[in-house]
This record gives structure tokens, sequence and C-alpha cells, in this order.
């Protein structure tokens, strides 16, 4: 995986072709859609703002729900976001296929909106904690994860409060059975993840969710590494291959 | 809730009217921590009694904590000994000084205290010390980029520090991390000093373009005044005065007044559409509501505009109905701010609070003439000239003197304390060392904060100072250290300030950029004690100095008093943030020595100077003599020489020399590089000393061998000693001749303490 | 004003990190023979009308839809007893 | 196993974030009529023997020194009602 380190100015906006059109979502508390919207620049797409209380997606082709701590995440992480009314229009779309991307808050927010299986609940050892964090890719079949292959080991930074993946064993059993681990911590388990789950995916493969932050490993002055470029690389690709 | 009912209740509304026709009616003064003389002047400034809500405006603005009257006299050398310098756009007085960084861009950045709320409540006070400290950046027009936060805590092993640690980094990080700024730095000291009073210091700095400098003033007639964020309840009604002025005393917890609860989620849309506001150019003046709340905004606000102010208080959005006008002014609720906006552009104001969710409500506007007018249901309440509760308070000449144990202190030399004789008792004391509480490793506070969140992060904690990219095209930075050494103030307060400076300025030179600015908590003891009074003065006289001769002017900053237990006072504790600049980023200098081969310069002069130690507290619990000598044409030197080599590309890595010395600096490069070092001591230099000395201005640098001849001749030609003592190699730090460490035993060492003490 | 009180547990099965982190404390703290802590949530809710079976309906389909995640937790939906003096009043 | 519960609450003069965003969220949800929702905390402890007025009493201290923060909670501690069947059941 290599990536210009530089500036991170816009690197390809657009790119001419219709599609590479990624949007953000912006709820309020969101923290890291400006970051989401560098590293789909770095990536080569063209990120999209997207606001919360907006049905229209405005013909993005994929969706990031970013990290951070939308509505404060008072209730729970991710309770009141999923029902605004960008996420009426975001179910509906994965539903039909569009690859969704939800990154720590954002999986969160999948999970709440029964997108994904389980739940996120507090850290095990009851802090916050931010630490650079070695994953291995346990799917690199998902539309986010193409451009990484099985077993590869990556670093990205993991910052959260409740990012403990807990779902019944009948769910964690189908989970692996079907291989929608996508991503599981290595080394220490950092938060008492069920079975060391980092990410998982829908069964469509379209949907993922993952607590680390790929979109702050993708210039090496910013980040742990540039190995988490590889998520919107992904999705890049994926979608050209199903235009 | 006695608060409450000890509060004299009006039984009809005083009015001013009223007031004038009653001229004999008691107020409680003095429960509102007014002196006689003081409230004798406000009766001469109004030409009669105040009312109560008026009252209630002159006690908390004329508290210590808004007045500065104890400090005033003393802070003023800020100014009039500042440097000559062209990057000051706004200097002490406002919410927070800034400083042109260059390319358009201003920064302004600033460091505050919530201290005695911390330690009643330790989560929500250090809570909202950072949502404080954030507000007065957002008030300058900037969009803060990231927070530190030096801390003090009482003895590691104290049961209580379990308490106050946990709460306060779960407190800062809640908050800083939900409002999505990077924590880059700070400081954890522990010391018995700061038992019964533990300093929560939280600094701020933020970015934005020289023309979006705004400034807290209210000027043009029939401009609307909009209070926006939180509804206003009975948060720390008389907090400011009570709170912050007077010693803590925890043995009447029927004292404790009202705590504050934080709401970052508030709090971080209050940022984001303040700058929306900013962005549309809708905003003539703001200020945000701290300590004080009201009484502060409004009378600031018209204190520092052309006109005067009427403001309708029944058009505050309130939590609780039941507060009387009188809490509503003196409510400290967080989460609000104040914007003057031209009548026209008020629809567009509050459409974009709407957006963000945001209560906002016209409570006012600016008049002609020059008093603030407050009024109840149409009745007037207030009535003065803003300028006397805003900045005419009083101003005291306190008494102080040199105490009379300053002199056996500072002859309680540590020359006489036993040291390591051989290699084997060298050893032992490094491992003391680099395990003991302040010198270990302090990831389990630091990962608790997020230090990515924004994406601009270039250095962060563990390095010398964090750095943070402000513009992504040209590679423009910043870089911020804070620092502080209450024991060497302690021993010697103008030395100790001095050396607060000099190790911040350090720090961030270290790590490749140019030293501009300085802003400084100031924590001290009850300025009615004339030896806290004399630490005081003298630590500011040093600051000012010092700051002349770095060429660093003082910003802005913040006084913290009353800091003590009973009779016992913490110590003096000057904490001083350096801001610097650095053009490109990409040519930071970090700490870790991570390349085999590279050669360790150490740059400075070591003497033989202990006073105040690491080593002096952690091997003996000693704490006398003198502090090691300030130098600050050295530090500036050596200041010089960091910035050129990271220009130049000539060092690959480097780390300041502070407490703990050379063998503590050298075990944390090596750690973070995961790399050992083999070290020689230089000929006719005692070992201990070299090893343990906190001689000032020295820092060590990793340097490529081919890079060698051009760092030695830069270095000589500018008169800067730099000795070579090492090469980073292998997976052991080795003094030859001494002793041997491996590095895994090193970082067990270091960094098992802190998690076994809190976990 | 009437009240509704939802509380909201984990469900048994879900580990409780917050629940054991203060069983753990409470022997250090000299408080023995307390064999399980569960900690969940509480809500109060102030209603404008009379409790009715109707507001308690509303109550349930609005903790199930969002103030519990049903996925790990449990709750239950009662009308308030009448306030009950807390045992800790204002002691500031 | 017999069972404690200990609810804390902030108390009232506190402000309540937490409340405030459930509160303000229920409307968009397409509930009405909510006029307040405080949001705390419910400890069920699992203790030894029955629970007499001495346990009850032991728990009532550890509310106030620990399980509360009586600086901005208020507590109350009862025995628990005999279970009551949750509203929902394992959904998941
Ligand atoms: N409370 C804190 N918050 C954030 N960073 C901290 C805190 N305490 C210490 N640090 C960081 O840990 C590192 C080591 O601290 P310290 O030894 O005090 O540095 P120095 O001696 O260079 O001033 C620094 O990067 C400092 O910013
Ligand atoms: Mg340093």
């Amino acid at each position: 995986m290599s990536v210009g380190t530089g500036a991170g100015g816009d690197a390809g906006t657009g790119g001419g072709s219709g599609l590479g059109r990624i949007g953000v979502v912006t709820f309020p508390g969101s923290l890291d859609d400006r970051d989401a919207q560098r590293a789909i620049r770095l990536a080569g797409g063209e990120p999209v703002a997207l606001w919360h209380r907006d049905k229209d997606i405005r013909q993005v082709d994929a969706v990031v729900l970013p990290g951070g701590f939308s509505y404060g995440d008072y209730l729970r992480c991710g309770a009141i976001a999923r029902f605004s009314p960008v996420m009426g229009t975001v179910v509906e779309q994965a539903r039909l296929g569009m690859p969704v991307l939800g990154i720590c808050n954002g999986f969160q927010v999948l999970c709440e909106s029964h997108l994904l299986p389980g739940a996120l609940t507090r850290n095990d050892h009851l802090h916050f904690v931010c630490r650079d964090q070695r994953l291995r890719i346990e799917n690199a079949n998902t539309a986010w994860t193409g451009d990484y292959t099985e077993g590869q080991e990556i670093t990205v930074p993991l910052k959260n409060n409740e990012g403990g993946f807990v779902a019944s064993e009948h769910t964690l059993d189908a989970l692996e059975a079907e291989g929608r681990v996508v991503l599981r911590y290595v080394g220490r388990n950092p938060n008492g993840s069920r079975r060391d789950i980092a990410g998982i995916t829908n069964e469509a493969g379209n949907v993922v969710g993952l607590m680390p932050h790929p979109e702050h490993a993708v210039e090496a002055l910013t980040g742990p590494t540039t190995e988490g470029l590889g998520f919107f690389t992904s999705a890049l690709k994926s979608l050209v291959a199903a235009s | 809730m006695s608060e409450r009912s000890e509060r004299t209740v009006m039984h009809s509304l005083d009015t001013v009217k009223h007031a004038e026709q009653t001229p004999d009616t008691q107020l409680p003064w003095a429960e509102l921590g007014l002196k006689e003389d003081e409230y004798g002047r406000i009766r001469e400034i109004l030409g009669r009694r105040p009312t109560g809500a008026e009252l209630a405006m002159y006690s908390v603005m004329w508290s210590e904590h808004c007045s500065y009257k104890s400090s005033k006299v003393h802070l003023k050398q800020f100014s009039e000994k500042a440097p000559q310098s062209d990057a000051m756009l706004v200097g002490i007085g406002e919410q927070a000084g800034v400083v042109d960084v260059g390319q358009g861009y201003a920064v302004t950045f600033k460091v505050e205290s919530h201290n005695h709320p911390s330690y009643v409540e330790p989560h929500q006070g250090a809570a909202t010390g950072i949502g404080g400290i954030v507000r007065d950046i957002i008030a300058m027009g900037a969009r803060p980029v990231a927070v530190m936060d030096p801390l003090r805590f009482g003895a590691a092993d104290h049961p209580d520090t379990r308490r106050v640690l946990p709460g306060v980094v779960s407190g800062i990080g809640g908050y800083g991390n939900c409002l999505g700024l990077p924590n880059i730095g700070g400081e954890v000291v522990f010391d018995s000093c700061y038992q019964g009073n533990p300093l929560v210091n939280a600094l701020c700095v933020g970015v934005m373009r020289h023309e979006d400098i705004h400034l807290a003033k209210a000027s043009g007639t029939g401009n609307k005044v909009v209070l926006y964020g939180a509804r206003t309840g009975g948060d720390g009604i008389g907090g400011a005065s009570i709170l912050a002025s007077e010693t803590f005393d925890d043995t009447k917890p029927s004292k404790r007044p009202a705590v504050q609860v934080g709401d970052p989620f508030q709090e971080k849309l209050l940022i984001e559409c303040t700058l929306e506001a900013f962005q549309e150019r809708l905003v003539v003046g703001i200020q945000d509501l701290g300590a004080a709340g009201l009484s502060c905004a409004t009378s600031e606000l018209a204190s520092n505009g052309s006109g005067g102010m009427r403001v309708e208080l029944d058009s505050v959005p309130l939590r609780d109905s039941s507060l009387s006008p009188e809490e509503i002014l003196m409510s400290e609720s967080q989460e609000r701010m104040c914007a003057v906006v031209e009548p026209e552009k008020v629809e567009r104001f509050l459409a974009i609070c709407e957006k963000w969710d945001v209560t906002a409500t016209v409570i006012g506007e600016v008049t002609d003439g020059d008093r603030l007018g407050i009024f109840w249901h149409g009745e007037q309440i207030v009535d003065v000239p803003p300028r006397t509760v805003a900045h005419d308070g009083p101003v005291l000449q306190r008494p102080y003197a040199r105490p009379d144990w300053q002199d056996a202190l500072q002859a309680d030399d540590p020359a006489r304390l036993p040291r390591p004789a051989d290699g084997d008792e060298l050893r032992a004391a490094v491992l003391a060392l680099v395990g003991s509480p302040n010198q270990a490793d302090k990831s389990w506070i630091t990962d608790q904060y997020d230090r990515y969140v924004l994406g601009d992060t270039v250095l962060a904690q563990p390095e010398d100072g964090g750095m943070i990219r402000i513009d992504a095209e040209t590679g423009l930075g910043v870089a911020l250290a804070t620092d502080g050494n209450g024991r060497y103030a302690k021993l010697d307060p103008y030395a100790g300030a001095q050396l607060a400076l000099a190790e911040s300025y350090r720090n961030v030179a270290t790590t490749g950029a140019r030293p501009l600015a300085v802003t400084d908590c100031l924590n001290f003891g009850s300025p009615e004690d004339p030896a806290a009074m004399w630490q005081f003065a003298e630590a500011c006289r040093g600051l000012a100095d010092a700051c002349r001769t770095l060429g660093t002017p003082v910003t802005g900053g913040n006084v913290s008093l009353y800091n003590q237990t009973g009779d016992v006072a913490v110590h003096p504790t000057p904490v001083v943030g350096v801001l610097g600049v650095i053009d490109d980023v990409a040519r930071r200098t970090p700490m870790a020595f991570a390349d085999e081969g590279h050669l360790v310069y150490l740059l400075g002069d070591t003497r033989e100077e202990l006073g105040g130690s690491a080593w002096s507290q952690v091997a003996h619990g000693h704490l006398g003599g003198r502090p090691p000598a300030v130098d600050l044409e050295r530090e500036r030197l050596l200041g010089e020489v960091l910035v050129a080599a990271s220009r130049d590309g000539m060092a690959d890595a480097a780390h300041d020399l502070s407490d703990g010395g050379l063998i503590q600096a050298l075990t944390e490069s090596c750690l973070k590089g995961g790399r050992g070092a083999r070290i020689v001591v230089p000929d006719g230099m005692d070992p201990f000393v070299f090893l343990f000395s906190e001689s000032q201005g020295r820092a060590l640098v990793a340097i490529p061998r081919s890079e060698e001849v051009r760092f030695n001749d830069m270095c000589g030609a500018r008169g800067l000693p730099a000795t070579r003592i090492g090469v980073v190699d292998g997976d052991a730090v080795e003094v030859q001749g001494q002793f041997t460490i491996p590095l895994a035993e090193l970082r067990r060492t270091h960094e098992r303490t802190i998690p076994e003490l809190l976990a | 004003m009437p009240r509704v009180v939802v509380d909201v547990m984990l469900k048994p099965e879900i580990l409780d990190p917050q629940g054991q982190a203060v069983q753990r404390a409470l022997p250090r703290l000299g408080f023995e023979g307390i064999t399980d802590v569960r900690q969940g949530k509480r809500f109060e809710l102030e209603v404008e009308g009379p409790v009715d079976d109707a507001v308690l309906a509303r109550v349930r389909e609005m903790a199930e839809t969002f103030l519990a995640n049903t996925v790990i937790e449990d709750f239950t939906v009662r009308a308030a007893e009448p306030d009950p003096a807390p045992d800790a009043g204002a002691v500031a």
C-alpha cells in the first residue's frame, strides 16, 4: 500500500468520471467527518458532504458514516443519529447494495439501525482508549476491503469509549461461519470485544462497520501508517467494477 | 442548596427606583465577598445604594477571580517589559492574545486553571475547565484546533489521588474528545503539596485568518445582543467569588457550592454555529460566558464598546424558572455565548443557531450613552457605568515579604546527600528514577485522550511539544509545550518562573519550531499571606524579565490564588506555555532514537546542579539548595541550533533535557524508538553528575553519520558546545564502564508504575 | 407532575464491565457480602396528563424502539411511585 | 437471590445533558407529550443473606460514599420487588 504523503490538498477532486462520489454524513457531534473527506480525496474520490437533516443524499455512489459523538452519544452511541432523516435514505440504499462504511460512531449507528447485527458496549476497562492498533484483515472481499489481502496485518488508530462488540453466541457463530468478520484485533484486545472482532459486514458485503479509524492512517505525517487508505481505494474500485 | 437559603431574599423586586427610595436598606455585601471599603466605593460610583442585582454584579466582577485585584500590580510587568514583537496582533487584556504566524494566519492560545472545582468534583471540574478555555478561543474568532492539560496531583500513592486523578483525566478526555479537539500534550506531576489542592490547568489553541479576529465589544447603537447556547440554570451561583476567592475548606461540606456539569455536545454545536456565523460575517462583537456569567459578558461587552447596553433579563431562556434576576446575572451555566449582531443580520444568525439546534435569543441591544441598563418585567434593576463593573475593580497592593525559611531552604544543599558510588548503584538509581511516578510513562493517562481527531496532529505526547499543521498546502504549523517546576520555584520563585519558560521554550525549539509567544497560568497560595505574595511577585518579575530576554511576549494567561489547604500552600507553580511556528511541518524533529548507528550528541554544558532535582526527590525525598542556573542567552542559542538542524535536515531526532537529566531523556528517546544506545561518559566528568544533573540549556540529538561534520561545524560556528557521547545501537542502554540495562527492563520499569498505582 | 419510570438493564448474558468494576471495588472499601452488581439506566419521564394505560403503552413503545437497545438490554416501564424522599437529601 | 436496588439521579438543580438529549429526540421520533426527561443510574446488588434493615443501612452507606456522588446526585435504596418480567424479552 503506497500513498502520497504530501499535503493532503485536493488530490483528485472528481477525476471527471461520474463515479467515485462518496458521501460523508455530518450529524451534530460528528468529529471525524472532515478526516473521512480527506481520506476519500487522497484515495482519488470525490467527497460529498451530507447533512443529517436531509433525506437527499445527492446521488452519491457510496456513504461513509464518520466517527464522533453524534448527539453527544448521550443515550447510547448512535442511538439518536439512527433516527435522522438521512439515515432513512442510507438504510434504504444500503439494502439496495450501496457501499456504506461506518467508522467508530458510524459503526454504532449501523448497529443501532440494524444494518449490522450486535451492539457496541462500554470498553471493558471503562476508559476511553486512543492507540495505534494492529489489525488483521479477515475478509478481503467486501466493498471496502478489496485492496487488502486476507490475513494482511495493518496498523491504524483506534479511539473510543464504547468499542466492545457484543452479540449472542448464535449471531457470533453465524458471523464467523459466513466470513462476515472483516477485521480482528491482533495482540491485546483493546476493549473486550467478543472474539477480538474489530469490524463486520452484512451478508451482501456492501455494508461494513469497524471501530478503528482508517481515515486517520492515510498520511505518514499525521497517522501511524498509511495503511488505512485501502478502505477508500477499495470502495472506489468496487464502484468502477459494479458500473 | 444552602447557598440559596442563605441568600437574602428580596421580598419585592429591588429596582433602581426602590434603591433610591430606601437608602438605608442593608445588603449582604459581606456574604457576597465584598470588603467594607469596596461596598463604599460601589455606593460612591452609583451615588446611592446598589440594588440587589447591581450588588451581585459588582461582587462577582470584583472578586479575586474576575478582577485580579491582588495580582494586577504585578502582572503589569508583562506589558511594561514586553519585548517588541511584530507577531503580536492582539495583546494582553482580551480573552486571549493573538499571534501572527505568517501566510495570513493568526493563532490564539491561552492556559487557564480550574483547580478548586476539580478537587470538589474531579470529572466535572476538569471537564468544565476545558469547556471554558475553548470558549475563550472561539470568542476570538478562531477555530479551536487542540488542547493541552498541565496537571498536578498529590502523592501518587495517596488514596485521594485515586479519586482525583482518574476523575480529572476522564473529565478532560470526556469533554475534549467529544468536542473533537486533539490533546497534544500536558504535564502530570505528583507532589504531596498538591494533596488537598490539585492543579488542573487547561490550554486551548485556535487558528484563524487575520481578518477574522473578533473582539469582545459591543458597538453600533441599535445592534442586538444575542445570548445563545445552553439555557441558564442555577449553576455556580456565587461560584466565582466564593469558590475561587476563598480557601476551599473540605471540613464544611455545607459550604460546597453547586457543581457545574458540562455538556460537551452543546459546546461542539456552539463551536460550529459560531464559526459559521463568523464566516458569514454576522458578528460585530462576541464574548463567552465564563466566570460571572451574564454579569461579566454584558458589562465587558458594553465597557469595551462605544456605547451603552440595555438588556431584558426576562428574555434569558431558563432551565430553572424559579431563578431570581440576581441569580440569572450570576449564574455560571456552561456552554453559553453572547454575540452582538446588526439588526438586519439577526434573522440569519438565529437561522444558523437553529440549524445547529442551538437555542438563541435576543436579550438586548446596544444603546447610545454609556450606561448598562438591565430590566426585569419592565422595571430597571441595574443602572451602572459598565466600566466600573468590568474594569475599574479594586486594585490591592498586598504586602509581601521573603519568607524567613527561604535562606535555610536554599542553604540545604543536596551536595550533602549520599550518591551512588559505583556502576551497580548507578544502575539502581537509574531504574528508581525512570520508574518513579513523576518520571514514569504517562500513557495510562494520555491514551484516554484523542490525539488524532481533525487529522492535523503532527506531534503529540510523549513528544517534547505538540505540533499541529495549519495549512495542508504549505505545511505551515505551530508547536506548543507547557512546563512548570514547582520544586524549582519553591527554592527560588524568580528563577523558577524563568526555568519554566526556559523549559517550555526549549521543548518547542526541540521539535524544530521557532518560539514566538507565551501564555501562563500562575498557581499560587493565598495572596493574604505575605510569603505567598512574595513568591507570586518574584515569579511575575522573573517571567517578565525572561520573556524580554527571549523575545517572547506574554499574550495572556490566568492567575489562580488561594491554592492551599489550611495554612499550607502548594509549591509556587507558574506554568508556562510557549507557542512556536514552523514553516513546514514535514521538517519536524521527533524524539525517538529509531535509527541504528546514528550518533548521539549532547548539546550544552553539564555542571553539578541537583537542587530541586528529580534524583534528590526520588532517592532522598529532599528539596533544598538552589535550582539550576538560568542562562537565557544559552537557551536562545540552543533553540537556534535545534531549529536550524531541523530546517536543514541535520538531526533525525532530538529530545530536550529537563527533570531527571540526561539519563531520563536518553531512556525516553530509546524507548520511543525501540533502540538502545552506547554512551561514553566524557573525560573528567563524574558519571553521576553526567547522568542526573539538571543543568539547563541542553538537549540530546541523534545525527546521521553523513551529517556529523556539517552539524559540528554549525555548532562550532555558533559557539554551542556539542559533545559526541555515543551511538544509537543494540537493545540496551549501556553507559560504558558503569552499567547496562536491557531496553525491555527499562521499559517495564518505566511503564508499569502509573497503571499499578491507578488501575 | 405525573412521571413514568423506565429501567433499562443489560441482559443477564451480556457482560457488564461497569457493574463488575463496582463489585470489585466494594471489598476494598470495606463492603463485604455483595455477590453481584449490575449497573443500568433509569429514566424518569414527566408526562402531561395522568399516567393511564395508554400512556404506559406509548412509553413502552418508546423504550422498545429507543430508550433500550433490545439486542443487549431489557427494560421495564411503570408509573412512578409517589415521590420517595431521597436517602441523601440536599447534603450541600 | 435477594437484591437491593439503588437508584441514583442527578439532583434536580443539576444540568442533565443526557436526559435533555433524549427529551429533544422524542418529538422527532413521533413521541409527544413528554415534558421532561431525567436520566440516572440503577444498580442492582445481589446480597448474600436476607435484605434486612442492617443490609439496607450498609448499602445506603455504600451509595453515600461510592455509588452516588452526593455533590451532584441523590439516591434511593430499597429491597428489590420480586422480579418483574421485563417488558422486552430476548429479542435478539
Ligand atoms: N496530562 C497530560 N496530557 C497530555 N500530555 C501529557 C500530559 N502529561 C504529560 N504529557 C506528555 O507526556 C510527555 C512527557 O511529559 P514531560 O516529561 O512533562 O515532558 P517534558 O519534560 O518534555 O516537558 C510530553 O509530551 C507531555 O506533553
Ligand atoms: Mg521535553
